[in-house]
């Protein structure tokens, strides 16, 4: 794993939500074409920490550094940090691509305009080959012929999958993925974690917050087990879900079935 | 001064005293008085229709400069404002139906509905002789609504100004309806001092120029030359 | 607007908006809590607040005042009785209004409809202006109803004025109860008829209650805006607080005292009007984040 | 009143050419919509400012904010015209004769439109916070994980996004401005309430005149309405149907 | 299964909406203590059908008897039908305990007044028995403390409990459940499904549309699977599950793992 390159590196994660300590100090890097699935109980920290990579939520302590570039924190003078380079953030947002459990997408554009807004808005990508790469994005997750509807107008699993056709658009470092499938009818899961599945494939660098477990053991190269806001255990697929040590993760997995 | 002088007129037609036609040009009584007094004065004077309810404030704001709008000088008003001597004082009267028979008195209103318009000398003067003589005393934001209610049977009488209900039994409304029951007692405590144009206080250049301008159109007749076109009696009073 | 109206929205992907935004832009129910209230910037405030009202009292003329306290607190008895008069009447006129356009057969539909449209489409002015003068003075033409003994109301000013703020009322009500009616989640209904309601029973018990709690806010940013509408009786010869006003206005020819202090009695009543609402409101909480 | 009231109408008095008042009344029409679209502009202006000092302001604008939309919507326009109207050239001519300049004279349109924006601003203040506290959260917090500016993400996502929770409160604002216009009438303003009185009273012709201005607020509203249709249907495009 | 009586008889039951003929003859009856667990593919016709049992659907064609009773019909003069005695209708509804998928409490009532409503005022109860009676199903369904809460401020298992809760305070002939836990985190499910298996143990009847297929297993004694508005397959879940027939219920058994 050692000869690829770093594409998010978290030190040592605080996260602090008034009294409540939710990530107690968290490491982890992800190589280039790593795919990391991180699962843990509800309320275990899960997206907080996919929300810290890209500084949605402001880390109380520790940095995270993107293709070995750290993100520049200030002390905000109440004891917490801050940002210190707004510009720094957001162009390092630029090439992160996030997916949401509630997909997010913007309701009054298009499906393709929804794709190439953030090429020709962020990157400056101009529109016409925006357009071009936001078409075959939304070929390959199978929503061509809804380049022009309007999100509404989608069923959960295809809004899902033009939201990953949106990350894409932005051609990512890294694609940040915050339970893609929870809010779907257990019937639209199957399309979804199928277009994951093929970038998985693709070696396409991800972090992958999932319920979904015998999905994360199919996919994953590392499962991350997250408790009570510390990483309680963590390893190839094998290992985590054939041989788990901590009782905890033993419990976890089987309870969900 | 290079700016003309601008005369606040009550933007709602009081006819025969002021009221703008179609073409929106002013006519009546104290649009000629205006007219005449500003040419005595040799002020050069627009006329600024404003709505009743804002013209003090017109006036104190420096928006108007006067005010010719059939306003009586009362100590009340004094306070606030100042005024030129007055420019007509007319005797008040009381209408009523012509169905019913009674005089302008307090015994002959006992019991009935006498409507006013509000603010006005003559809601002083109603509330002082006839409300405590046992009739009711109901005040109209105009003299119009208060001669509309009489035509329409929602009044027994309505006092005012002689000239106002004169205009109004003249006009189709009040002829079918309504006949002059008499005028009142004069009471020159309450019903005293006349109309006045309205200036602001400490504006007394202008206050010496308009009184000296009503002396002058009385003394060379120009006041009963216009009067003339509009009453057949001495609207000046005595 | 309060964000717990809207966590019951129907199964929509996208949220709608609630129906009658601009009304809920009325509602004052947002007034700052007690809690937490005194804050250094606020105490600031406050002291300028204060230094502007000794100002006020101090450079202004106020010597009239002990003169005309009887008949401004009698105007505000009339403004109240009008305003609460004419919302409670109106609001009996609106639940049908709101529920016929809701549920009722089209000919109802389109009736209620157009009194809406017409009501809510020219001046409150021009309408009570209509009535009272239009067919207020219709009516003494008729012998048969100078006789009757409906006269002695019919030649006052108020049942007009009332008429007028109640149709009024009933109207911009009417709109905002539809929009409740339909907004109260069809499950809700479906639930009350799986248990055997009757119609009128599921009326009665659900869904009356429910949309009236849901039109609270709105209901009472019409009742504020009622307030503010009923000076216009004052044109009819119904001595309201602003009547009264307006006539020290003339009587004085003073330009700001009578009006500050009649912002200040409005202030004061909306306040209480707020109160009012907000303890039926907190009656049945709803989750806001 | 006569007898037969069919028989008064004097349609003569509508003729659009003086004598009749027809002109007059739809001159005083086009200056009450003239005012209404210049106060509206003026209320939008600063409803889309105080709602975003609201949202995201300090706590002195917030305060701030708060007492001019409190005040503003409890007390009877007639009232603050008047107060705003005055008391505002009062003090503007008094700060310009202490400065040196002459008074200033304040057009009434330019002041009634000051007026009307400054009501409708406290309106609109909270037609806007309700919209934008509509859009869901995650919408904008999308656009920012694709590392939008706070300004970009405004324009591009939260204003638009807020639009079709806004226009109905917006379109209302509108149908009362343009009614609100009648109070205009107390600073001189020739609009069509106040050209209705007139006409009203110098012919006697309450009826008539009142029915006919009636019916001009009507058909502006319904004119509106229309218009407010087309561009609801155009914001709400990306809306599945009810 | 002939012994006992008759709760729910349906024959030959067919539901259109417009040209959409979403239910084709479906007879099925519920025997008292049957747990009858629907299942079937998105848009079968499940809940169309369970709606039509109590007539929240009227049917185009056939009849639905409880305990015996069949509910009157008329033409209702569009060549559909239509109850012809409401009062039926409504006291044959008062003693069958639907359970919504999206619960369906009534949010201007606290929980305690959700339980009372019918019974008080639909049947007649003394105010201070509903509520005598109201608590003691609380506490079974473990929500006594929360008596006092409006729905909204309970989370969606709890406000799943308490609407089981309100239909069993109508001491129903039969239960009908819709997909009682589809609207639910996943963590909830099982609290609800709980309370759900306790019901089956005690032999209640009750017609169950469920997409867990592991529950109906365990707890349903019959099992029907709709497929395009017919029955496709019915019977014993050990056959339905172990050995299927059809392909179609095979297909849809596979794709819900
Ligand atoms: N903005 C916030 N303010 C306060 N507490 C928060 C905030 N966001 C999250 N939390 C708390 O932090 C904890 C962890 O939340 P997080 O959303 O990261 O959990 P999770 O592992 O993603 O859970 P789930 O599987 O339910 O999504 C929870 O207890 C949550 O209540
Ligand atoms: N009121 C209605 N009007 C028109 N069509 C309807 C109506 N209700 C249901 N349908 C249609 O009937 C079909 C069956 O719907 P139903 O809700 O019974 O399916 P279901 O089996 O419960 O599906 P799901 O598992 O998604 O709840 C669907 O195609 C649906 O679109
Ligand atoms: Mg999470
Ligand atoms: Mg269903």
């Amino acid at each position: 794993m050692t000869e690829r390159a770093e594409a998010i590196a978290v030190t040592n994660l605080h996260k602090r939500f008034g009294a409540l300590e939710v990530l107690k100090g968290i490491s982890l890097t992800a190589y280039e074409g790593d795919v990391i699935a991180i699962i843990g109980g509800s309320g275990s920290g899960k997206s907080t920490f996919l929300r810290c990579i890209n500084m949605l939520e402001v880390p109380s302590e520790g940095s995270v550094a993107i293709r070995g570039e750290p993100i520049a924190m200030k002390q905000d003078g109440l004891g917490g940090l801050a940002p210190s380079d707004r510009r720094q953030v957001q162009r390092l947002r630029s090439r992160l691509g996030m997916v949401f459990q509630s997909f997010n997408l913007w309701q009054h554009m298009t499906i393709i305009q929804n794709v190439i807004e953030a090429p020709v808005h962020v990157l400056g990508v101009s529109k016409a080959e925006a357009v071009a790469r936001g078409e075959a994005l939304l070929r390959r997750v199978g929503l061509f012929e809804k380049r022009d509807a309007y999100p509404a107008f989608l069923s959960g699993g295809q809004q899902q999958r033009a939201a990953i056709a949106r990350a894409l658009a932005i051609q990512p470092h890294a694609m940040l993925f915050d339970e893609p499938t929870s809010a779907l009818d257990p019937e639209l899961v199957g399309e979804v974690l199928g277009v994951i599945g093929d970038l998985a494939k693709e070696k396409r660098t991800m972090l992958l917050v999932t319920h979904e477990m015998k999905f994360a053991r199919n996919v994953a190269n590392h499962i991350v087990f997250l408790a009570h806001g510390v990483i309680e255990e963590q390893g190839p697929p094998e290992q985590i879900f054939g041989a788990p040590k901590s009782e905890r993760l033993k419990k976890f997995i089987h309870s969900s079935h | 001064a290079a700016e003309p002088l601008k005369v606040g007129f009550a933007a709602e037609p009081y006819p025969p005293f002021a009221s703008p036609d179609a073409a929106g040009k002013w006519e009546g009584w104290e649009v000629e008085f205006m007219q005449a007094i500003c040419a005595q004065a040799k002020l050069d004077c627009v006329i600024t229709p404003v709505a009743w309810d804002g013209i003090i404030p017109a006036l104190t704001s420096k928006k108007i400069d006067m005010i010719v709008g059939s306003m009586s000088i009362t100590p009340e008003r004094l306070k606030t404002i100042d005024f030129s001597d007055k420019y007509y004082n007319t005797p008040t009267g009381v209408i009523g139906p012509k169905s019913e028979k009674f005089d302008a008195t307090p015994a002959g209103l006992k019991g009935k509905t006498i409507g006013v318009q509000v603010a006005t000398i003559h809601q002083d003067y109603a509330n002082k002789y006839f409300g405590s003589a046992g009739a009711t005393v109901k005040e109209y934001q105009t003299q119009d609504e208060a001669n509309n209610d009489l035509a329409a049977g929602r009044l027994d009488a309505v006092q005012a100004d002689a000239i106002a209900l004169d205009a109004f039994l003249k006009s189709d409304q009040g002829k079918q309806c309504c006949e002059l029951k008499g005028n009142v007692k004069d009471d020159p405590e309450v019903l005293g001092a006349g109309v006045g144009v309205g200036l602001r206080k400490g504006d007394t250049e202008l206050k010496d120029k308009v009184n000296a301008a009503i002396k002058a159109i009385r003394a060379n007749g120009t006041y009963d030359t216009f009067s003339k076109k509009y009453f057949d009696f001495d609207i000046y009073g005595g | 607007m309060s964000a717990g109206e809207k966590a019951a929205e129907p199964d929509s992907l996208v949220e709608l908006p609630p129906e009658e935004s601009t009304v809920e832009a009325t509602a004052l129910t947002r007034l700052p809590s007690g809690r937490g209230f005194l804050k250094p910037h606020r105490v600031v405030l406050m002291a300028i607040a204060a230094s502007i009202v000794f100002c006020a009292v101090w450079f202004l003329r106020w010597d009239w005042l002990p003169d005309y306290a009887g008949r401004l607190a009698h105007g505000v008895g009339v403004t109240l009785l009008m305003l609460f008069g004419t919302c409670l009447l109106g609001f009996v006129l609106a639940v049908p209004i709101g529920l016929v356009q809701v549920t009722g057969p089209w000919p109802l539909k389109l009736l209620a409809k157009g009194f809406c449209t017409i009501i809510r489409g020219t001046p409150l002015l021009l309408q009570l202006w209509l009535l009272y003068y239009g067919l207020g003075s219709l009516f003494p033409q008729f012998p048969a109803i100078r006789q009757s003994f409906l006269w002695p109301v019919l030649r006052e000013a108020w049942p007009y004025g009332v008429a007028a703020l109640t149709m009024s009322f009933a109207a911009y009500e009417g709109e905002v109860m539809r929009g409740a009616f339909a907004g109260v989640p069809k499950g809700e209904l479906e639930a009350a008829r799986a248990y055997g309601m009757s119609r009128w029973k599921v009326f009665r018990r659900i869904w009356l209650p429910r949309a009236v709690h849901r039109a609270l806010p709105t209901l009472n940013g019409e009742t504020v805006l009622q307030l503010k509408s009923t000076p216009l009786v004052a044109t009819i010869t119904v001595i309201d607080v602003y009547a009264v006003v307006s006539k020290i206005r003339q009587v004085t020819y003073l330009t700001y005292e009578p009006l500050l202090l009649l912002a200040l009695i409005y202030l004061c009543l909306t306040a209480l009007l707020v109160l009012a609402f907000r303890y039926f409101e907190n009656k049945i909480p709803t989750r806001s984040a | 009143m006569a007898a037969d009231p069919a028989s008064m109408i004097d349609w003569g008095l509508l003729a659009l050419d003086p004598p009749g008042w027809g002109g007059v009344l739809l001159a005083g029409l086009m200056s009450s919509i003239k005012i209404a679209i210049g106060g509206y502009s003026l209320g939008l202006v600063l409803g889309t400012g105080g709602a975003f000092g609201k949202l995201y302001g300090g706590p002195v604008t917030k305060d701030l904010l708060e007492i001019y939309t409190t005040v503003v919507r409890a007390v009877p326009e007639l009232v603050l015209i008047l107060l705003l109207y005055y008391a505002g050239t009062d003090l503007l001519n008094r700060l310009a004769a202490s400065l040196g300049y002459g008074t200033v004279d304040i057009s009434g349109l330019a002041a009634g439109i000051f007026v009307i924006g400054v009501v409708q601003g406290a309106y609109a203040t909270e037609v806007m916070r309700g919209a934008i506290l509509a859009v869901p959260p995650g919408q904008i917090e999308a656009a920012r994980a694709f590392g939008m500016s706070p300004l970009l993400a405004l324009r591009r996502v939260t204003l638009p996004a807020m639009l079709p929770h806004a226009l109905p409160g917006l379109s209302n604002l509108w149908l009362i401005t343009t009614k609100d216009t009648a109070l205009l009438a107390v600073v001189g303003f020739s609009e069509l309430t106040l050209v209705t009185r007139q006409a009203a009273g110098s012919t006697k012709a309450y009826m008539l005149f009142f029915c006919a201005a009636g019916v001009l607020y009507l058909a502006l509203t319904l004119v509106s309405n229309l218009v407010i249709r087309l561009i609801e249907a155009r914001a709400r495009r990306g809306w599945a149907a009810r």
